[in-house]
């Protein structure tokens, strides 16, 4: 080959496009100022609103890197966001209030575990691997719920949010610019994961795992460091949700919290790396504005207005094959001399 | 050394033998081909030999070593490449990546997580060789999902090249192709012959008698003979079994 | 008496008219409003409204906006909803919140903004004892303090052999707990945690039935207490075996199970046949609205409304003035659905807590009727860990 | 421990595991023949519930409950199949696990719409209201009912399947169902039958249970859950396997809550039992499950053999 690169050699959903790096950087733009705009408006509130929403958008870019690159349903990723939040007050209710050591041990308990569990959910797959993933997470749930000295199915609470060296916390601003820097870390990461070796076999086994195994890869091993890998975004997002709202609670594993980031990942574009974003921005911003809009015009209905969700979900589900981010125009092809993706 | 060897190879399905006690070998730079009545078990045993089909008894020794229980990756390790019958291709992703996924199946690092797949010119120089080899440099950009049948049968070639094979298993890689896309691969094949032991699984008799160097017949899961393209065509038991009913 | 109502009727007038140019006092309410266990949390809500409502939209003779928010039984989003309440509607007083892991998810951060909390069900005990705070007022009870009432029943009635059955969570424990520390003179034989997705009972009911107790002990709120309460007859073993309880035959059960609970017994601070005037003029207002029996958990949530009520009108609407709102609040100055009612040193009432059985009332709808007052002014476990800061 | 009370719990196990049948029955055949996800299929039971409690509350008879049950879910699921899913048939597990999901958020509301938040009442009809003696033991003779019910339907349906030309498509549809569009059958019309049927089968299971649980909105997930364990373990699309790991399922879950914690007393201390017993208890289904597809992940009786090659 000349010096040039191809220019489009990556599929379309990960391909450089122009429409979406605009938006992409145009989000990120705007959540870098938003505490700024948020004081201006004397709204503080929308700065720990914002906050929620990009810790649920950590765990689904989490989820996104098995499920949007290597085809792996789980229906069982909230399970590590409960196991991170519990490393913070657990080790909190004794005094550690250190935050290096809480994401120590969210990650030291999620490694050998998602290990486990991932190595036995891979012998399986398609619906069985969907199914096996929900009873691991219901088990480590119920697991939580009998926690009796910390809580149980009460929860725990956390006096206090993590120290972290000179970064105060306790600052609603701060911790919304900690999550929003480890959002773009991950981002930045799974772009170039997915964009490695590594990453073009694992996108081979969601495309077509019969031939990457013939081809002399070991699928099983790749698939298991990234079913690993995802598992620890998560538990960090479950590190952050606790410091968040300064509990843990068996709540944060439940089953529809699971089926809440397959949402998030699909609304925003399954397989883009910057999918899970929007669809958590979409998706929570349609549970905290709906019951207003229909405050508004059916008050009596306010409280029923996960019916309207449920069919929301239902239509992204049957029409909105790429996700809102993924339908957004693909690039024109041979534009660009190097290929890279927003 | 033999390439390939068989011995006494069984899969069983139910109370079916779909492989029924199959010895064969493949030599250095031999062209076998394998031909046969439909459901003759040619699937199957190509299955067995890349190591997708658990067999019930025998062994298999490719290069001299005992694959017999080894997972398919592995044996591809060894240097074991295959086409599909029904092609097996990376949709979505372009041809120059399917084949760079070949490519990258030999390398000895390639668990990395940094560094772009693209950026690696060797294995790009290696990938587009292969292309090359086929006759689809103008299609390095393609989405594989797009491209014509005839030329996924190629890229099907190309993938099992670019893994710098020692021994290629080709399963029909003429089916469903035109006239004039069987004449490229043919030609293709005819290059390749001599340079890769190849076991070739194929239904279309002109070809087979034009490439083999040996001929083996598959029935019912039994091979009923081994020998010379001219010495299968005259064998009367052949006949009577398969070419008889084709003619 | 009369000069009094009058009086007061007067200073809310006057409060009324010097306040009404400013905007209206914004009050949260938080509660369980979807979902399997909304029944509750409306239940709290409704009350609170038409207090609200009887008053012409006042508290205290001032003019008051709820703003209603949806925990959904998940601890993050009650964080958000009271987030949004304390930074964006900027609310001085919170109330509702319908249970315990959601009060302990929400509660400091509430109180730490000096926001008044006035809870109108649950009542977990780190907030009795060590966890009190001088900005958070229980309008219902200590969560023990109906497992107690219960435990010192049996121990009247000569009880010696009690199994007790609870879901496998904190607050199945904390009551089982209760329940021991007042049953004396007797065992529990037997402890039966049940996991809290269990819909059947049939393995658990056997093995009481083969025990042969005294009574049986149980906890099963919502859902599950209509599970059980069916079981439980259809087992045959309402013929022979007692059964007391908390939470589990209440209002909200009570319609879907009917003739099925008969005979149980529940122990709580207050039922709808209870002859005092202010629970009369409650009960037939709440019928009359809504067409049902009232729960306890409405008549929490108009005890919490007549609480604000008569603490907003003591500081003639001044919320800002946090010690006098305090001592307003403190002074409990109301006629409470209950009779007597006054806050201990942590905060949480001090009152008489009662025995129910289940029995058709006059018009023939199955209801609870008071059989007992085995408490008089309990006060509750933890007050003693409890030191309150002053404000 | 007396052998009465391992007799009744078995007993329990059994009226679980019946119950668990008729869901996975459908579910399973669902997978089977569409390859289809249903997670609102606990919806249906929710809804079978529902019809019930509506007919009983109006009829006061627990004859024209089923019937309005069985009959409502089932034209629940036609309609369900015939305008909202068949888009999702050819969709992949994703899309379809999806937008059941959805679908599951939409059905309870629905329900507490029209019927309200709260439980809603029926009762066993009265003449299976008391209790049965058994060689000194008592049992509920509803539950005695259920387990009578659910083999009845069970055995109904194997002669269905096995013995009747429906039936023969629908196995034929279960292994390859490109093989009976083949054959010239209007699998669409096979599809819509086998959907209903699903669907009917849950609305009875819905009553059934109804007079034992609490009917109210949401009462289909938890119950879903065990479902698809029980398909998972069965081996999916095969009704045999359903069939088994139900009746499996049930004695296991009831047999692990009644001894697991006096099991637990007898290894270690009293209150570490007491808090690890039931947690234990309530894993113990997943971690079968869980053991299983590590040991056989088609399940225990794969319905198609060319599947585990």
């Amino acid at each position: 080959m000349s010096g040039t690169k191809p220019s489009s050699l990556w599929p379309v959903a990960i391909q450089w496009s122009a429409p979406r790096t605009v938006t992409a950087v145009i989000i990120i733009a705007l959540l870098a100022v938003l505490p700024m705009i948020a004081s201006a408006l004397e709204s503080s509130y929308y700065v720990s609103f914002a906050t929620r929403v990009l810790i649920y958008a950590l765990a689904a870019i989490g989820l996104n890197f098995i499920l949007g690159f290597g085809g792996m349903v789980s229906l069982g990723h909230a399970m590590y966001v409960l196991l991170g939040a519990y490393a913070v007050a657990i080790p909190a209710s004794h005094g550690v209030t250190s935050g290096f050591i809480h994401v120590a041990l969210a990650v030291g308990v999620c490694v050998p575990l998602a290990s486990g569990f991932g190595a036995v959910a891979l012998r399986t797959s398609g619906i069985a691997f969907i199914m096996i993933t929900l009873a691991f997470a219901q088990m480590l749930f119920f697991g939580a719920v009998s926690l009796k000295d910390y809580g149980g199915d009460d929860g725990l609470t956390v006096a206090a949010r993590s120290t972290l060296g000179g970064l105060d916390l306790t600052n609603n601003t701060t911790l919304y610019y900690a999550v929003l820097v480890t959002v773009l870390l991950a981002l930045y990461l799974s772009w170039r994961a997915v964009l490695s070796p590594f990453g073009l076999v694992l996108r081979a086994t969601k495309s077509n795992p019969r031939r990457a195994t013939a081809l002399g890869h070991p699928i099983f091993r790749y698939q298991l460091t990234a079913y690993v890998a995802s598992a620890v975004v998560c538990a960090v997002a479950g590190v952050l949700l606790a410091n968040l709202t300064l509990f843990a609670s068996p709540a944060y594993g439940a089953w529809t919290l699971s089926g809440e980031l397959i949402v998030i990942v699909i609304l925003g574009g399954l397989g883009t790396v910057f999918g899970p974003v929007v669809g958590a921005i979409i998706l929570l911003a349609l549970e905290e504005t709906l019951p207003t809009l229909i405050d508004a015009t059916l008050p009596d209905y306010k409280s029923n207005w996960m019916l309207l969700l449920g069919l929301f979900i239902f239509f992204v589900a049957l029409l909105l094959k790429r996700g809102v981010f993924g339908s957004l125009p693909a690039s024109v092809r041979g534009e660009r001399s190097k290929p890279e993706l927003p | 050394m033999s390439a390939l060897v068989t011995h006494a190879l069984v899969k069983r399905f139910g109370g079916v033998l779909a492989t029924d006690h199959v010895s064969l070998t493949v030599e250095p730079g031999e062209l076998h081909a394998i031909i046969g009545p439909n459901g003759a078990g040619k699937s199957t045993l190509i299955g067995q030999l890349a190591g997708e089909i658990a067999s019930d008894e025998g062994s298999v020794r490719v290069l001299g070593v005992d694959v017999s229980r080894m997972p398919t990756h592995q044996r591809a390790q060894l240097g074991l490449a295959r086409t599909y019958q029904v092609t097996q291709l990376a949709k979505e992703f372009t041809a120059l990546d399917n084949v760079l996924l070949a490519v990258n199946a030999r390398a000895a690092h390639n668990f990395r997580f940094w560094g772009n797949a693209h950026d690696d010119d060797a294995a790009m120089q290696k990938a587009a060789t292969a292309l090359a080899i086929v006759g689809m440099s103008h299609l390095h950009h393609a989405e594989v999902g797009t491209l014509a049948h005839g030329e996924q049968r190629q890229l099907e070639i190309a993938m099992a090249l670019a893994t710098e094979p020692k021994l290629l298993l080709l399963d029909e890689p003429l089916a469903g192709m035109s006239q004039g896309e069987s004449a490229a691969i043919i030609s293709l094949l005819k290059s390749l012959k001599g340079r890769y032991p190849i076991l070739l699984v194929e239904h279309d008799m002109e070809a087979v008698f034009a490439l083999a160097d040996r001929v083996s017949v598959l029935v019912y899961g039994r091979i009923i003979a081994t020998d010379t393209p001219d010495r299968i065509r005259e064998n009367a038991e052949v006949r009577a079994a398969y070419l008889g009913d084709e003619a | 008496m009369h000069k009094l109502v009058v009086a007061l009727a007067a200073a809310g007038l006057v409060s009324g008219v010097a306040f009404a140019q400013s905007s209206p006092l914004k009050i949260g309410f938080v509660g369980e409003l979807s979902g399997p266990q909304a029944p509750l949390g409306q239940d709290q809500y409704d009350a609170l409204m038409m207090v609200i409502e009887q008053n012409g939209g006042k508290l205290g003779g001032v003019p008051v906006q709820v703003i209603k928010e949806d925990s959904q039984l998940k601890p993050d989003v009650a964080n958000q909803v009271v987030d949004k309440l304390l930074e964006k509607d900027k609310v001085q007083i919170i109330t509702g919140v319908t249970f315990s892991n959601i009060m302990m998810a929400v509660h400091k951060k509430i109180t730490d903004k000096a926001v008044f909390l006035i809870g109108s069900n649950a009542g977990p005990s780190p907030m009795a004892g060590a966890q009190c705070s001088p900005y958070f007022f229980s309008a219902s009870w200590q969560n023990d303090n109906q497992a107690e009432v219960v435990g010192k029943y049996a121990s009247d009635k000569g009880y010696k052999n009690v199994i007790a059955m609870a879901p496998n969570y904190q607050a199945g424990k904390d009551f089982v707990a209760g329940f021991k520390r007042s049953f004396k003179g007797g065992t529990v034989t037997d402890e039966i945690y049940t996991p809290l997705n269990q819909q059947d009972f049939s393995a658990e009911l056997a093995q009481v039935a083969s025990k042969k107790p005294d009574a049986l002990y149980v906890f099963y709120p919502g859902g599950l207490g209509v599970n059980f309460v069916k079981q439980f007859q259809q087992a045959g073993l309402n013929k022979s075996i007692t059964v007391m309880s908390t939470s589990t035959v209440d209002g909200s059960t009570l319609p879907a199970l009917r003739d099925a609970a008969l005979g149980m017994l529940s122990g709580t601070f207050w039922g709808p046949d209870f002859p005092n005037e202010a629970n009369q003029k409650f009960v037939a207002a709440f019928e009359k609205k809504y067409n049902r029996i009232p729960s306890q958990y409405a008549a929490q949530g108009y005890d919490a409304a007549l609480l604000l009520d008569s603490a907003i009108r003591k500081v003639k609407g001044k919320i800002d003035d946090k010690k006098a709102f305090h001592a307003a609040l403190k002074a409990a100055d109301f006629k409470s659905v209950r009779g007597n009612f006054k806050f201990g040193t942590n905060q949480f009432p001090v009152q008489d807590m009662y025995m129910f059985d289940v029995a058709k009332d006059a018009k023939g709808r199955v209801s609870l009727r008071t059989v007992a007052k085995p408490l008089v002014n309990h006060v509750d476990a933890y007050a003693a860990q409890c030191v309150m800061k002053a404000l | 421990m007396t052998t009465q009370l391992a007799l009744s719990q078995l007993l329990n196990g059994l009226q679980l595991g019946v119950l668990l049948f008729l869901l996975a029955a459908g579910l399973t055949l669902v997978f089977g023949i569409m390859s289809f996800v249903n997670l609102a299929h606990g919806s249906l039971y929710m809804l079978g519930a529902y019809f019930g409690a509506a007919a009983f509350a109006n009829t006061d008879s627990f004859v024209l409950a089923i019937i309005a049950a069985v009959g409502g879910a089932g034209l629940v699921g036609l309609l369900l199949d015939r305008f909202a899913l068949t888009k999702l048939y050819a969709r992949d597990h994703l899309d379809q696990v999806l937008a059941t999901f959805g679908l599951i958020l939409f059905f309870n509301e629905l329900i507490r719409i029209i019927w309200g938040p709260s439980s809603v009442f029926i009762s066993a009809p009265k003449a299976l209201g008391g209790t049965i003696d058994i060689g000194g033991f008592t049992y509920p003779s509803y539950r005695f009912a259920i387990i009578a019910a659910g083999l009845a339907v069970a055995l109904g349906l194997y002669v269905l399947i096995q013995k009747t030309r429906v039936g023969m498509l629908i196995r034929a549809g279960a292994t390859n169902a490109n093989m009976v569009a083949a054959l010239g059958v209007n699998i669409k019309w096979l599809n819509t039958l086998v959907f209903a049927l699903g669907a009917a089968l849950a609305g009875l299971a819905g009553v059934m249970a109804g007079p034992i649980v609490s009917v109210q909105p949401g009462m289909g997930e938890p119950v879903l859950i065990l479902t698809l364990v029980v398909i998972i373990i069965g081996g999916l699309g095969s009704i045999r396997g359903a069939f088994f790991a139900a009746l499996i399922v049930g004695v296991v879950d009831t047999l692990g809550r009644a001894f697991m914690p006096t099991i637990m007393r007898s290894l270690m201390e009293r209150s570490t039992a007491d808090a690890a017993g039931p947690a234990l208890a309530s894993m113990l289904i997943y971690l079968f499950m869980a053991v299983v597809l590590a040991v056989k992940p088609q399940g225990l009786f794969p319905a198609n053999v060319a599947a585990t090659r």
